[in-house]
């Protein structure tokens, strides 16, 4: 029994500084990880959805939590007057996983601005689709306070013709940002200022 | 409905040995007969759907609340390595013939990608855990067709006028090829 | 194996995936690109050498019977350790090798080194063999990196060769193409040893 | 930093303790050695062997399926670790690899042309291949294709030749062939086969009673490898130094070349490549198999216990031997005199034996100073007995307390003893065996006057080898053949003479010897101060009356009956073999069954069953026995140095020499490499006729 008594002491041992030294390089590296993450992933959608350079958006982030997820929202600024928000989603429901998709939203018209794809693991010539202009463009001014569905669901989406998960995890997403906007207007707005 | 096509589409078209690229050592390694491939795949059938199920309760029950998903490489494959070995002991003692049969491929298995690899994917994906057990199970299958075909097509290619620099090895990957070629026949098949 | 020996014999002798049979998947998986390649390779380099560290460091302090699982626990830490660090300072290729660089962690050539290897030799000596190893890994990587997106994509690291009239071979940088590229090469380098005279097993 | 360690450590831990409880939990017995070797093992479970992982390679290992290099991670140093811990060394040249078991080649005669596919399993289809040979080969190379080593190629005769360096054993070759003649061969299968019906056998490999694979070594010798010659040799017989010297060659008897020509000098050959080893004074190293704990022992140290001990040995066991008298050999040591075989050359052979790490005893006589029961008590799995035929048979003449009578083998074992005796005037030995003719040839280099041999048939019916005979004609020892002792002449309870009886040559006797008729009223008296009696021996047996023997039945020639097939007596741990199962005879013979009896103690103290042998070859196959052989040309024998006759009498030198290195790579080429239903007619021609069929082909 000693036996395994040393042979438990010397892999917890070992286990256990592995996880602490690892968990020491985390925390250092977790806001460069971050930035990065940000500067890449999101970096070219938000710059699509705004017309300017990512640089000039990604430091204004604000993350709001509903129901146990976290949406991270960007702002643009024009002056101190808040004109717009980019706000991510995860549209679950895709062929590959979730369609990661960042929704930008004009307060001026409570329109939405656009659609921009952050990231999918969709089938190439299929699902990959929904990064065609053409599919994004029934995105562009669709009114806020309400909710969106498939054509085939007698929504207004019409979708892409065999990827029908990936369209509908498309419209997932969005009527998350829909809902949360509906709901959450003021909190992301006091959020905003807050900072 | 769902499922099926999830299961389908784990199976022929994200075929995880000849689309994903995962588990090609013992594909090599283990492909020469079919009697082996066989115990082979449903094993790692068995144990890729068991060790899923462990690793993905890690992960959602133990690292997530804590905020500590950077671990779940490390946490992986420490479960899959104790529960193969769990495995292999319990079978030995408990059931000789099964063991013969297929206990005897389990170590194989710890260091096969494959296993893991699917572990990750479950995560990656976002599965949930009906959605998980599923895609596990069908993506090993996955395995276990692609390796019994595979076998299948060495046992022939053995006495096959191979030029001499292509035999073993090098030609198998060839025929790797081809049947990845035909594999990607499927794309489009499920969702 | 003396000094020289372990530096040097990654690149031929022992050259993996083509003389060394191991660590398939990654050379499979991540070469649709030269840089994967190379990423992949230095990814696996750093692991190594570490990894044969410590273990060299270690050898008479684990024992026996929970080597296995100490080594793999010492060769995950480091594993991520390469993730956490490539996804601090070169995202976009942490974001292309994806699953691939936890999977590092089952890539038996590490843990076939550090069994083989640095369980039974000094610090410094295991250290080199692990960057021998690496490397020639490295260099396998990237030049079958190199072929397939050259082949399939018409680029070499990202640059453009052909200009606009070139209609690439698509049909390499999908799974099938990196069977066959792996194969012909391995067939290639068995018939240069056969005509050099080599006796060498390839199972 | 404390959450992560935690839940790190605690998994960790939990597993830990669950592995720890599993193992002791569902605890499985195995064989130690699978473990061993596992961990030895890199533990990567790569899967690149092509087994299970590592301890399914391990297993195979320990099993041998698999040679110890089997990883394809560890390399050369976990293979020379593995290698170690199995107690085996690694040798390079003798690893377990793939043999063809034909000779036939471009010398097959065909049955007809075929210029079909060019795949051996193909031709099969069509009456059973183009050659005439049922188990030749068909020489298409599909082997060569089945190869992934490159470890093949089609040699200039027709037949795949094997590459040790590239062959890794993986038995692909023998699944691709057709007609099964390659197989994977390994030091122990070596030495547990025997000839089957089956297999292509030159006569002389047939006849040999220790089955020595008389072609392959001469081969070996032809092209100047005579280590791989010795090997081949010891592989049946671990006794090359005095079956060189004394052996009477029946495999000659058998040599097809004596159709045309004198047969070769196997033998010379032999004892060519034996003495090459001693003159080089390094022994070459004999692989043994890993140990099996099993315990085996010897009684008696004469060629059929040295034998037997010799290839359990090999095979893994640990082996004691027992010996009666103060040294081991047996008849080799007191049987056969000094200038036959000289006692240094026997002690450099039998040292060689005992190298392997085989234990000796000697002084020690069963029912004496031990008993069966004792040796089982001390924990030996098997018995081997073989305690010889010692006990020499009288002429039943009223010699007994007569001076002047001495027994054969008494004889000459007191001779061995004490080395002084000198033998004054006449003797007559009676016999016409080899044990008469050393007598003979032992009293007169020991001072005697005359010697004659007294022998009941003619001399074509002797019994001892021709050359031996000679050679005491030689010396001037006087024959009298057709005589039959009667009387013996004595005075004052000494010999004076011995009355004989001529005979005549009647009808043959069952042992095809044409039986000797008294001829009435011929008697003669040859006068003599010594006779000697040497006309046969039986095993002396006295130690079966003695305290803790089991019940051993008896033939009725009073030798130890056991199952010929499997020489186990009655009690199964007990084996016998040698001259205390047939009778005295041949040393060669003993050798055999030494080998024979180790075969089945193998299997006894292993798997608990003697595999019968199937379709074992006992008799000449008729096949084989071809009378006629055409294109070979004449080529004189060598002969060996012989010791000038002045030297030879009065002293106890050595009378043969060996023969020289160029005489021997001649004489190798003089054999005919005959397999069942080919030879060389002449290899040049052959080839060229090969080269022209070629040519004839092409255009």
């Amino acid at each position: 029994m000693r036996d395994i008594g040393r042979l438990v002491l010397v892999l917890v041992v070992i286990c256990s500084l592995s996880a602490a030294s690892l968990s020491y390089v985390r925390t250092s590296l977790a806001t460069r990880i971050e930035q990065q993450g940000d500067y890449y992933v999101r970096g070219p959608a938000l710059a699509r959805l705004f017309q300017q350079p990512a640089s000039q958006l990604l430091a204004n982030k604000v993350k709001i939590t509903r129901d146990g997820t976290e949406y991270p929202v960007f702002f643009r600024k024009d002056g101190d007057q808040v004109t717009g928000l980019a706000v991510e989603a995860a549209g679950q429901g895709g062929y590959g996983g979730p369609i990661v998709m960042m929704i930008g939203i004009d307060l001026a018209t409570d329109t939405v601005l656009g659609v921009e794809i952050v990231s999918h693991s969709e089938t190439p010539g299929l699902g990959a689709q929904v990064e065609k202009a053409g599919f994004r463009q029934q995105w562009v001014g669709l009114p806020l306070g309400s909710s969106v569905a498939l054509a085939g669901s007698g929504g207004s989406v019409d979708a892409i013709t065999g990827a029908t998960f990936s369209s509908s995890a498309m419209v997932d997403g969005t009527n998350q940002v829909l809902d949360l906007m509906n709901k959450n207007r003021a909190a992301i707005l006091a959020e905003i200022a807050g900072r | 409905m769902d499922l099926i096509i999830l299961a389908v589409g784990a199976i022929f078209v994200q075929n995880i040995l000849l689309a994903q690229y995962l588990g090609n050592c013992p594909f090599c390694g283990v492909s020469k007969k079919t009697g082996t491939a066989v115990g082979m795949g449903v094993a790692v059938i068995f144990v890729a759907t068991l060790a899923s199920i462990f690793t993905w309760l890690a992960y959602y029950r133990l690292l997530v609340p804590r905020g500590l998903e950077y671990l779940q490489t490390l946490v992986f494959i420490l479960i899959i390595a104790a529960l193969v070995q769990l495995v292999e002991i319990f079978l030995k003692k408990q059931s000789r013939t099964l063991y013969d049969a297929l206990g005897i491929y389990l170590p194989l298995i710890t260091t096969n990608c494959a296993v893991m690899g699917i572990a990750l994917l479950n995560i990656k994906h976002g599965f949930g855990f009906v959605d998980m057990v599923v895609y596990s199970a069908a993506s090993a299958a996955g395995f276990a067709l692609a390796i019994i075909l595979f076998a299948g097509v060495r046992e022939r290619l053995f006495l096959a006028p191979v030029p001499k620099a292509m035999r073993g090895t090098a030609v198998a990957l060839v025929t790797a090829g081809i049947m990845s070629l035909a594999f990607m026949g499927f794309a489009g098949m499920g969702k | 194996m003396d000094f020289k020996q372990a530096l040097t014999h990654g690149f031929w002798r022992d050259l993996p995936p083509f003389r060394l049979v191991l660590g398939l998947c990654p050379s499979l998986a991540v070469t649709a690109a030269a840089e994967n390649g190379l990423g992949m390779g230095l990814a696996v380099t750093f692991v190594l050498i570490f990894s044969n560290m410590f273990i060299s460091l270690l050898r008479r302090v684990i024992p026996d019977k929970v080597r296995i699982a100490s080594y793999i626990v010492v060769i995950a830490t480091l594993v991520v350790l390469v993730e956490l660090s490539m996804k601090a300072f070169f995202f976009p290729l942490s974001q292309q090798l994806g699953i691939y660089i936890p999977l590092i962690v089952v890539n038996c050539i590490i843990l076939g080194r550090a069994e083989a290897f640095a369980s039974r030799n000094p610090v410094l000596i295991s250290m080199a063999d692990g960057l021998s190893v690496g490397l020639g890994f490295t260099v396998s990587l990237t030049l079958v990196g190199s072929l397939r997106e050259i082949l399939g994509s018409g680029t070499w690291f990202g640059m453009g060769l052909f200009g606009p009239g070139f209609e690439p071979f698509g049909f390499m940088v999908k799974a099938p193409g990196a069977f066959l590229c792996l194969g012909v090469l391995l067939g290639l380098m068995n018939a240069w040893s056969r005509r050099r005279g080599e006796i060498f097993v390839q199972t | 930093m404390l959450v992560p360690a935690m839940v790190l450590g605690g998994i960790a831990a939990v597993a830990a303790v669950a592995l720890g409880i599993a193992a002791r939990i569902f605890h499985v017995e195995e064989d130690p050695r699978f473990k061993g070797v596992a961990d030895l093992l890199p533990g990567a479970n790569c899967g690149g062997c092509g087994f299970a992982g590592c301890t399914a390679c391990a297993e195979a290992i320990v099993r041998g399926q698999a040679e110890v290099n089997a990883c394809v991670i560890g390399q050369t140093d976990t293979a020379r670790q593995v290698a170690a811990f199995l107690g085996m060394e690694m040798v390079d040249n003798e690893p377990q690899i793939a043999c063809p078991d034909c000779r036939g080649g471009i010398r097959a005669t065909r049955k007809y042309d075929y210029a079909g596919f060019d795949d051996c399993r193909a031709a099969m289809q069509l009456f059973h291949g183009p050659t005439v040979c049922d188990h030749g080969c068909l020489g298409l190379g599909t082997c060569i294709r089945a190869c992934q080593f490159g470890a093949i190629r089609m040699g200039d005769e027709g037949l795949p030749v094997f590459d040790p360096l590239r062959c890794v054993g993986c038995g692909s070759c023998v699944r691709a062939c057709p007609k099964g003649i390659i197989s994977i061969i390994s030091e122990t299968t070596k030495i547990l086969h025997w000839n089957r019906y089956s297999e292509c056998l030159a006569p002389c490999r047939q006849k040999c009673p220790a089955q020595v694979n008389v072609p392959k070594y001469i081969e070996h010798i032809r092209k100047g490898e005579f280590a791989q010659a010795l090997m081949t040799v010891r592989e049946s017989n671990p006794l090359p130094l005095s079956t060189g010297r004394v052996c009477p060659e029946p495999c000659s008897l058998a040599c097809r070349r004596q159709i045309e020509d004198e047969p070769v000098a196997i033998n010379y050959l032999k004892r060519f490549v034996a003495d090459w080893e001693m003159a080089q004074d390094t022994r070459l190293h004999i692989p043994v198999a890993p140990d099996t704990g099993k315990r085996i022992a010897v009684i008696g140290g004469g060629p059929a216990g040295l034998s037997a001990a010799y290839y359990l040995r090999r095979l893994g066991h640990a082996v004691a031997i027992f010996e009666k008298m103060p040294a081991l050999g047996g008849m080799l040591r007191y049987g056969i005199p000094e200038y036959r075989l000289p006692k240094r050359i026997l002690d450099w052979e039998i040292q060689g034996i005992l190298d392997l790490g085989i234990q000796a005893t000697c002084n020690v006589e069963l029912g004496k100073h031990f008993s069966i029961d004792f040796l089982r008590a001390e924990g030996f799995d098997a018995i081997f007995m073989a305690v010889g035929a010692w006990l020499d048979k009288g002429l039943g003449l009223d010699e007994d307390g007569l001076e002047g009578v001495a027994p054969g083998i008494k004889f000459l074992e007191t001779y061995h003893h004490q080395k002084e005796i000198t033998v004054t005037g006449k003797v007559a030995v009676i016999g016409g065996g080899n044990t008469a003719i050393d007598c003979a040839r032992t009293s007169l280099r020991s001072g005697a006057e005359k010697v004659t041999i007294v022998y009941r048939r003619s001399r074509d019916e002797m019994p001892a080898n021709p050359a031996e005979i000679i050679a005491a004609e030689e010396e001037g020892i006087e024959f009298r053949f057709l005589s039959a002792p009667s009387r013996i002449l004595s005075e004052d309870n000494r010999v004076t003479g011995l009355e004989v009886l001529r005979m005549e040559l009647g009808e043959p006797d069952p042992s095809g010897r044409r039986r000797p008729v008294p001829v009435a009223g011929s008697e003669e008296i040859v006068p003599c101060d010594l006779i000697i009696e040497a006309v046969g021996q039986e095993p002396d047996l006295e130690f079966l009356k003695s305290e803790g023997m089991p019940k051993l039945p008896l033939t009725r020639w009073n030798t130890i009956d056991a199952k010929e097939e499997t020489l186990q007596t009655d009690v199964p741990f007990i084996f016998t073999g040698g001259d205390c199962f047939t009778g005295p005879g041949l040393m060669v013979e003993a050798i055999g069954a030494g080998r024979y009896a180790a075969r089945s103690i193998h299997y006894y103290v292993t798997d608990g069953v003697i595999p019968p042998i199937e379709h074992r070859q006992t008799d000449l196959i008729p096949a084989s026995l071809f009378d006629s052989i055409s294109g070979v040309e004449e080529k004189p024998k060598v002969h060996e140095p012989i010791v000038s006759l002045e030297d030879r009498l009065g002293t106890f030198k050595e009378v043969e020499g060996t023969i020289d290195e160029e005489d021997a790579v001649y004489e190798a080429t003089r054999c005919l490499h005959c397999g069942t239903y080919c030879y060389d007619h002449d290899l040049e021609e052959a080839r060229q006729q090969a080269e022209q069929d070629r040519l004839q082909e092409s255009t």
